[in-house]
């Protein structure tokens, strides 16, 4: 069970001033949604989204936010870090139209599950919107992909002026009014990005990819569990479907913390 | 079926020996329900101190052969928010809640007890044997007989809720400790704790795994530890032992009760199988009840108890 | 290759870093040699007492998930027919040989010292830690600091061959025996001996499995334990360290090493891997010094020792 | 790797004043020559070799010796044992003509080995001695194999008088005349027995069961070993090849007691 290894890291992007993607030569065989937790055994231990994963790399992209991942922007290709995974659920693989309605840091993880869908021949139409032009990420790597990409930023410094929920409003409403629907949405981003995104998904099938404080990641510490239903989302999710995310009463409106507090949104 | 496995504990109604033990799965209300709903017969609450505490760095877990080690240190909320937990908890459920508190002094521990007097919790669970806060507060009281007679009469004193005393395994004379326990009004005994701590390294990196360095050893490599200790408890002490330390499968169930113990706690096995792990095993105890025609859970015998 | 696993362990030259501990495959000058043709770099003879002992009543070992539980009593021909095994040995081998021995005072190892110095072993081990004679002699001596003084102080007078001192695991503080032992005299410290100990209980006759209830851990599941106490003690003196408990494969001997250890007992393993399993693990070890680059022993780092 | 069975009593016969033939219904699925750790976890634990076992049924032959022995004839069908193993090495299943040479309660061990052989097609030639002819044991289970059985009793009251050494002796000096040598010798009794019929045996090959104190029975006390070559019997043995019995210096000269103590035959 212990899946614990220890790996160079092959490669690193600068994707922004706060974000980089880090390579690894591994065969992970990880699921899109999925993630790992990654230590250097000095700084913390943090769970990442898979961004990337063929047979032999895979990628995470992180964004600099508090301590650790301070600590990890100061590491360089051939220096060893720790990871622990794949942990926890995966994307439902559509097939049909679907959207992809991502935002921030949470975008690059979309870059793997667009591949698999491409792979699987389904249509994708992703919105990768970011709050600006030095934020927005990965939209060079999408291009390669032959998928429809709709950028936004929320100041319009890059592709479409407003945010990812703005833009998926739009075009939800559009495709109403078509008759021609989605038949799968997908979110990851902040999550009141995704609750705001929430109601204009009544009529069609989704999932999300959550957040939560994570420590164990192997379901038994109880950190991650998201009211009322008890899910842990280390094992449970982080990628929950429709039907869970509705009954969940926490869902926009707090977290916990290290220490299990609530925290509001 | 199921009806076999029920019993009273303390005059409670429980419906099924096995116990959610402190830690596991149980930092919310809804946490707490999950393994409630899974079968689990009594729940315990993350161990609450007076004040929120954030616990160790990562890696707080780490995974070997024979069990895991983990150095959580001792996160949560603080005794207010996870008391309301264990309220909202208990406003959905029907499940004795044994609320687990850890303080380093009598003084804490009191006002620990005040606070739990006044919540709907259904036990009161002394912590006296955290390992993986060593560096801060040293060698755990569960190792003093006199500090465990000290902290437990004076809580006893004051608490509304029967009193559990969750001893250490990393004792000289276990046997010791549990009748200091006991002659100070313990209602209830509860073993053991994690053992070692240990520590495992990472070769590549010349680290030790866990940020902390060192932590507590849980699951099958810790059962016969805990059945030698749960045996030795029970030959010696009166009042009733809730047993747990590397339980999987009914079977090691079924070996904790024969050694002693009343109530059996199943932790690190929910990593191993699922949260469903409660009904599981549940289901392996009326199997060999069936096997072996026991037709209550007080009709599985007993050892006979050593003589000192 | 096995040439890159020679060192020099107290001016004695070994050809690997692995040591057959005391109480496997020992009782016999020929069980002696499997271990050191297999691969051993250095062999433990059991623990020899004054008297012979037929030790316990069988069962005297049980296996479960992760580990060995023994109660073997000490079974020993006494130290006169144990030396001449020894001494058999030697005729037949180059490998250096620890000459383990248990008593319960100071007398009784001053006597089995002084039969040691007549003998061609090559150290003198004393077993301060055996957890299961415990009805017979109570808690091992190695719990207490004063006493592990005194013994050692009194046979460091008078033994002719270095002395390494055999520590148990279940101790409150192993840095302050170990220091202990260091300051009386001695040359090395071997640890762990087994943990616990434990009981398993056989559900469908309701008995223990083993004949004297309790036994010794050993094998996988006293890593973690193993580990966390060799590096506390390495931190803490500075005479070389035999480490062991659980090492089973190449990459756990190196964990002993990065913990502080010099050279690393394998004793369970055989169960696991046959007699064969020193010159598997010596393989391992080799395996891991090309991957990583360390030409010799000597080159592993150690983990930085913990500031107390 | 635990092995360990808690077996119901099916079945107790009385061979003699002192032994007695125990079975179980289980599926051990042993070899001929293996043995099993028995135990009651009250009078001890003893190694006795498998006299029988079928798909589903196994038997032990045990002697009345000491404590042990008699605790366990206390038993009744229908009590609990717990056994472990069967361990240890197993006689070599030969082709061509063979001969058994067996004494006392080890003589059991040769009824399963024999079936075994029957079934290879070998030609099996039994001698089966004992004592006296109240000690002589399985005649009857012999006769129904279809094997060439010769009985012999030191006293003569059963079978031909002599030791079942000196009826080998007769036989193979016999079939050396004839030039139609045994293919392969087995022995099964009393050390001395063995170590009488050893020197007969320059020009056959041939395998013994031997006995040694055993405690763990899995290889790590290193109470049964053998000098000089440090074999584990329980592990290496029970049955050893002539080409490593011929190595044992201490084969009919001493063996070890519980302490290791070495005791001269
Ligand atoms: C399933 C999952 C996938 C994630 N994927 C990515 C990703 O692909 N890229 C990325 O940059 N970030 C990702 N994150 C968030 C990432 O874990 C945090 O950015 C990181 O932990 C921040 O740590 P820090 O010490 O730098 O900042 P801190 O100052 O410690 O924390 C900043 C914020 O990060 C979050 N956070 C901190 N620690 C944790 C933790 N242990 N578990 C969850 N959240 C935490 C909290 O919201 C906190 O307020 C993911 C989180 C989860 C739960
Ligand atoms: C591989 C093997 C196969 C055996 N098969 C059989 C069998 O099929 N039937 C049978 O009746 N007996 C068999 N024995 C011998 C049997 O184990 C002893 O008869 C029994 O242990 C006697 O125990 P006790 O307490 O009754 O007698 P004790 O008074 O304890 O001992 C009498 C003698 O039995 C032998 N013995 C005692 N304990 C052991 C032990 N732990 N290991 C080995 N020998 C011991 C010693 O020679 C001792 O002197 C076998 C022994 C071995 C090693
Ligand atoms: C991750 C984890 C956290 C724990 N936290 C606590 C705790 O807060 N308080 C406590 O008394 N015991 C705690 N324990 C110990 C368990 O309650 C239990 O005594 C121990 O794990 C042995 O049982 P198991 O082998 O079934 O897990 C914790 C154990 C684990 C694995
Ligand atoms: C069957 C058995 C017998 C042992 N006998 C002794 C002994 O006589 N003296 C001693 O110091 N240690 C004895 N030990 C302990 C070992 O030497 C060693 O310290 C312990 O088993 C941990 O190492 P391992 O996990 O590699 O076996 C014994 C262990 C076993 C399993
Ligand atoms: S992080 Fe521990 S249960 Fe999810
Ligand atoms: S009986 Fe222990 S090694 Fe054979």
């Amino acid at each position: 069970m212990n899946n614990r290894r220890t790996l160079k890291i092959a490669k690193i992007e600068t994707e922004t001033d706060d974000i980089k993607t880090y390579s690894f030569k591994y065969s992970l065989n990880a699921k899109p949604g999925q993630f790992i937790m990654l230590t250097d055994f000095e700084g913390g231990e943090k769970p990442f989204s898979i961004s990337d994963c063929t047979e032999d790399v895979f990628s995470i992209t992180v964004k600099r936010i508090g301590e650790f991942t301070s600590h990890l922007f100061q590491k360089r290709v051939g220096d060893y870090v720790s990871i622990r995974g794949a942990y926890g659920s995966s994307f439902f693989i559509s097939k049909g139209k679907v959207l992809l309605v991502g935002g921030g840091y949470a975008v690059p993880t979309f870059y793997f599950l667009s591949k698999v869908l491409k792979e699987n021949g389904t249509e994708v139409t992703l919105i990768n919107g970011a709050r600006t032009k030095d934020e927005h990420l990965f939209s060079k790597k999408f291009n390669g992909l032959g998928i429809k990409v709709i950028n936004t930023t929320d100041d319009g410094s890059f592709g479409e002026k407003g945010t990812s929920v703005d833009v998926a409003k739009r075009m939800l409403n559009n495709q109403r009014e078509n008759g021609k629907m989605f038949d799968f949405v997908y979110a990851s981003g902040p999550e009141m990005m995704m609750k705001a995104l929430q109601p204009l998904l009544d009529n069609v099938e989704y999932e999300f990819l959550l957040e939560r404080y994570m420590k164990c990641a192997i379901g038994i510490c109880g950190n991650c569990t998201m009211d009322p239903l008890g899910i842990r989302l280390c094992v449970e999710g982080p990628v929950l479907p429709k039907k869970l995310v509705e009954q969940l009463t926490e869902f926009g409106k707090y977290h916990r913390d290290a220490s299990g507090k609530r925290i509001k949104y | 079926m199921r009806k076999r496995l029920k019993t009273k504990f303390l005059g409670i109604e429980v419906n099924s020996p096995l116990v959610l033990p402190a830690g596991i799965m149980d930092m919310s209300f809804s946490g707490l329900s999950v393994s409630a709903k899974n079968g689990a017969g009594v729940v315990t609450s993350k161990s609450l101190t007076l004040e929120p505490r954030m616990g160790h760095k990562g890696p707080v877990v780490a995974e070997f052969a024979s069990g895991l080690l983990n150095a959580m240190g001792l996160c949560n909320p603080g005794i207010m928010d996870g008391l309301t937990e264990i309220n909202q908890f208990k406003e959905r459920s029907d499940t004795p809640v044994i609320v687990s508190v850890f303080a380093t002094n009598t003084d804490d521990f009191s006002e620990l007890t005040k606070h739990v007097n006044k919540s709907r919790g259904d036990f009161l669970e002394l912590n006296l044997s955290c390992p993986n806060v060593f560096d801060e507060f040293g060698i755990p009281l569960a190792a003093s007989k006199d500090e465990v007679f000290k902290i437990v009469k004076t809580v006893k004193e004051i608490s509304r809720l029967p009193i559990i005393v969750k001893l250490s395994p990393n004792v000289y004379d276990i046997v010791e400790i549990a009748l200091a326990a006991e002659k100070a009004g313990a209602d209830v005994l509860c073993l053991i704790n994690t053992v070692g701590p240990g520590m495992l390294i990472n070769t590549k990196m010349v680290k030790p795994v866990l940020f902390n360095k060192f932590g507590g050893l849980s699951g099958p490599c810790i059962k016969p530890v805990a059945l030698k200790l749960i045996y030795q408890t029970y030959s010696a002490v009166n009042i009733p032992i809730i047993g747990m330390g590397g339980v999987t499968i009914g079977e090691d169930a079924i070996e904790m009760i024969m050694a002693g113990a009343t109530l059996v706690g199943v932790g690190t096995a929910v990593y191993y199988r699922g949260v469903e792990v409660f009904n599981k095993i549940n289901d392996e105890i009326i199997e060999f009840m069936n096997k072996s025609n026991y037709d209550s859970l007080e009709d599985i015998p007993k050892l006979e108890k050593l003589n000192e």
